[in-house]
């Protein structure tokens, strides 16, 4: 494991964020102009989820497909109300601002899903096409229980129709369902038509894009003064009682290694772009820079850095054949 | 060149609270406005910079708006029910228009 | 030509579009941002042109070249006459309105034209690499018939000499035909050099583009109110006659029947950048909605996922040899 | 700190017409101005938006012009002209401004 | 609605130079403001456009705060530092604002 | 050298190149937005730096490295007093604006120096990878060579131990370095994986690049009217100055034909984004039209389309073995 833990930290892609996180600490004017960021989000979510449907074309619906959507599900709307009561426990932060939180570790980190994938690929491990839609299932209960947790204390939480379709039809969401869905369509066929825009420079783009998180989450980082010791430990913690809890469940449906590192991987990450934005909304009065910061400058770190390659080798060595 | 009063209110609110904002808007029959993108800022909640973000949870813009002094209230009430709960704030200077008729 | 249809119809190229109509119409946050999407569009005239240049370099000057240019040119002038007379029976737009509309559809779509280039590549189908110069050759002229139908009327039209130029040097334009010059100049050795970046993943890119330009049309669609059911007939039913004008012209010259298809595509498609831009500044009194929607919300459409096959059949069953 | 009166003029105009207005602008003797981007607007002729655009035929921008008060009505004229069968909103408000040699 | 007085303070000032201008915005204890991109202009310098730059030298940004009167004195002090020998506009127009506790 | 010189001129590379500065004369609207040719920038700097890392880690570090850095950092200082004198003969312009211009020349331009490796990658000449960190070192000196010029005059320049963090880091010295050590760190291995991205597609970005440069450049000869004729011919004749300068310092220390070359490049040519930025600091009462017309619409189309067969005849005849 630690052979992995090295050849992971030593990856282009991990050292791009490195290379991001330095450059924001060290207040360089290095930055990713905004359209350019989103453009690159554009072209990772309709690569994962295209490759994710053709492969499923390719071997086929499992029996297992149904178990992982309910799987994810649940997972979603549980893991808030675990990160709940740790976060209750370990810090000092309001109920509204802990339920908040919470509800970012229920939803998933699509980028550190891409990342797990990626680690996949390189160790030359196959996964479950259909884990991209196991993600998209799993973006949206967790919201539905922060907002739960919150309206059960003092504080009120708007959770209104046009709230609900908002979150549903998120951008990230429909691109990577639609592209799935497309790529189930067409197949491998159609893979192999576009397999030189959405193959083989992935690894690459995907550096860029995580220089970018890197200067985001340094960035972040240097706000850290939000976070008490507690929020850090939880942001530290979290994700190893995410990644059990998809362990588990993992386990049970019997998921092949791969897809259950992939499902240890969603569970472990939290939400960055999802919840925050249905946060503003609905609980204008919880405090964006710690959800912010917890998520991204702390945990997104810490699964990239060290989270993908533990879960990777629990899941070799406890699951699939 | 004929020119006539109207008020210039300028509206610098969260992005994800745009669509509310402006169906307010509508629903006060103000029909008239433009929305300007803000590259970061400072406020009693922090600083705040657009560069290099994907998060659909961050980031202002700024709503202008020209109207008729006489709309100026009920304009007003509409934006503070959005904005009353939001971080934001909201400014209205003494203006001149041409072609009045538009407002 | 089902097959083709439903062949067509399951592209990744036309699901993409597909996708991008859908989001819109279910109002999701679903966007491209606007710096990314003008970069792709600068990216796929680069590579249409350069690549029609340098096969024009490799297959030699074709007899046909100057003859191909002309036909562009007189289609270009005469479908707008066509098509206002089409659109003054169907429709009860005003007549600058309906002037304004036949421009467009005497000018050219460029994304329609790469669209067919994609599905000729796909089809194993060689073109006239000088249908490109065609394309640009197309895009002017229909703008003076608008200008002229407009200033019969009472209605006046500006045609500045200041105008004339903006036209004529407009970004497109001369992107497409300084690529081609490009192509030509370097020939196979140039496009060998940077075949990875313009001829690989040009499918892929083709894609992100068409998810935008669905995202366009399906929020152009929302606001389909301006068009009276007469218009909307016009959208549909202009494109074929404007193939049956290219068709006819295409056999004549004796156009290959990749050339044919091509020929068919460029009369059937409407404009959407040059001139509605041409439009704005000479006749600001037409009103921009109803353009901008038929061309980009109903012939768009029509021609991606109907009128494409259908040329091919026809081009294919009639001309070359 | 000392201040001078000044005019504050804000046109919002469609972009396509922009060379023409700062043309205008020059030819009334108009030196200092500064563009602004508008991301979306709603008026007389419906909602737009600039977001996954490429036609060039779609969008306004924002021209703001600091002047001296007795050069505001040649601007308005210079301005009219260009405005006048076109879409676009031109208001203007009182303003101070230092350094004003500049204007 | 109720609204107070309060001043609007526009500042086109080198992108450069930004951050030198908000340290001193917070030098002279003003905490609020928002940063507008500026596409292009024209000035004594002459005319620039930001299209296709990649230069960090060029190009201009906006400022805007919105201040209680009684600051303004202080906030232009310390902006003037900054802009004394850069290129560069300031100006200063009477506004009303909701919820002045913010400012 | 007169082949090469052709083949240069006729190369995708300078051709759109000068498409981009004829579009620009022409006064057509066509450009690229800021935000594209700022990812694309990330991009060049990102693969250059990667590949000039990797090529280290193959090839070892050589005994020169140390050396070539040092020649780096003395012709960054020098050159702006031998361009200083030779301005202040042949132009009329203020002392301070003449030092200003100086300082560009000192430093590099990172554009250049990448059409450069692109050159010698045409020809299939090596060149040792360290060249990258080389060009980094040299960014900076020249600043303070310039600021010493004007404050030794009566003007006097601000260099505060701000400024002087904001030259060091900014953006692009960091991308490039940081990239540098994430390929020396992930070697072969490392450029294996991203090589689709940053390898094979490189030259076809590079000509978009060069289009918006060439746009730029073209706008800039709009107002060559700031410069007086002395000026344009320092802006000719520097060049030349810095590459011999450059090729004394490769020869000296013994570099490869290839990196002889690059040397020479690096020392020719004139920066336009770091030297600007802290010109308009540190100095703003030097006009910044002079200095960047001179830099970007003279000498970078000289070097690009003169200067690099030039100088790579120049290093192939008397460098290396
Ligand atoms: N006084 C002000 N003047 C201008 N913009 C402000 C001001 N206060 C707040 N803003 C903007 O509104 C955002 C949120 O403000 P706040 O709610 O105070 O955190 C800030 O980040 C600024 O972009
Ligand atoms: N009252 C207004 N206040 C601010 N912006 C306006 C107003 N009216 C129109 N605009 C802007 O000008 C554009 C065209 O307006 P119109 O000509 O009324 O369709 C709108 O889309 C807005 O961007
Ligand atoms: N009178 C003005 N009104 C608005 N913006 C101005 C004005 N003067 C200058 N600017 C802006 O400030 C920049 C620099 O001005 P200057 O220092 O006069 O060259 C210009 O390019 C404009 O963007
Ligand atoms: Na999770
Ligand atoms: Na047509
Ligand atoms: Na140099």
């Amino acid at each position: 494991m630690l052979d992995l833990a090295l050849a992971n930290l030593l990856s282009p892609i991990v050292l791009s964020f490195v290379l991001g996180v330095a450059a924001a600490l060290a207040r360089s004017d290095l930055s990713v102009p905004e359209a350019v960021a989103k453009g690159i989000s554009i072209y990772l979510l309709f690569a994962i989820g295209f490759k994710g449907g053709a492969s499923l074309a390719e071997h086929g619906i499992d029996l297992t497909l149904g178990l992982s959507l309910l799987a994810g599900v649940i997972l979603s709307f549980a893991l808030p109300l675990a990160g709940f009561g740790l976060l209750r426990m370990l810090s000092g932060m309001s109920r509204t601002d802990a339920a908040a939180v919470a509800g970012h570790y229920g939803s998933i980190s699509i980028v550190t899903f891409v990342a797990g994938t990626s680690v996949l690929a390189d160790a030359g491990i196959a996964s479950e096409g259909y884990m991209v839609a196991v993600a998209a299932a799993m973006e949206a209960p967790a919201i539905l229980s922060a907002l739960w947790l919150i309206s059960r204390g003092s504080d009120d939480a708007e959770l209104s129709s046009d709230l609900w379709r908002e979150i549903l039809l998120n951008g990230s969401i429909v691109l990577l369902l639609g592209s799935f869905v497309i790529g189930m369509a067409t197949g491998s066929d159609g893979l192999n038509r576009i397999a030189p825009f959405i193959v083989s420079p992935f690894q690459g783009v995907l550096c860029l894009f995580l220089l970018d998180m890197g200067i985001i989450a340094g960035r972040g980082l240097r706000q850290a003064g939000v976070l008490d010791r507690g929020a850090i430990g939880f942001g530290l913690l979290m994700p190893l009682v995410g990644a059990s809890a998809g362990l588990v469940a993992a386990l049970i449906i019997g998921l092949s290694a791969g897809g259950t590192m992939l499902l240890m991987t969603l569970s472990a990450s939290a939400s960055y772009i999802a919840v925050p934005a249905a946060m503003r909304v609905a609980v204008p009065q919880a405090n964006p820079s710690i959800y912010l910061t917890l998520s991204l400058a702390v945990t997104f770190p810490f699964n990239l850095v060290l989270g993908l390659p533990i879960y990777l080798t629990v899941a070799q060595s406890l699951a699939g054949s | 060149m004929q020119t006539h009063d109207a008020k210039r209110v300028e509206i610098t609110i969260e992005q994800v609270m745009l669509r509310r904002l402006t169906d307010a808007l509508e629903g006060a029959d103000v029909t008239g406005w433009s929305v300007l993108p803000v590259l970061g800022g400072s406020g009693r909640s922090g600083v705040w910079n657009r560069e290099g973000q994907i998060s659909r949870g961050t980031g202002m813009v700024q709503v202008v708006c020209l109207i008729h002094p006489n709309k100026l209230d009920s304009l007003l009430d509409a934006v503070f029910a959005v904005v009353e709960r939001h971080i934001g704030v909201v400014n209205v200077t003494d203006a001149q228009v041409l072609r009045a008729h538009r407002f």
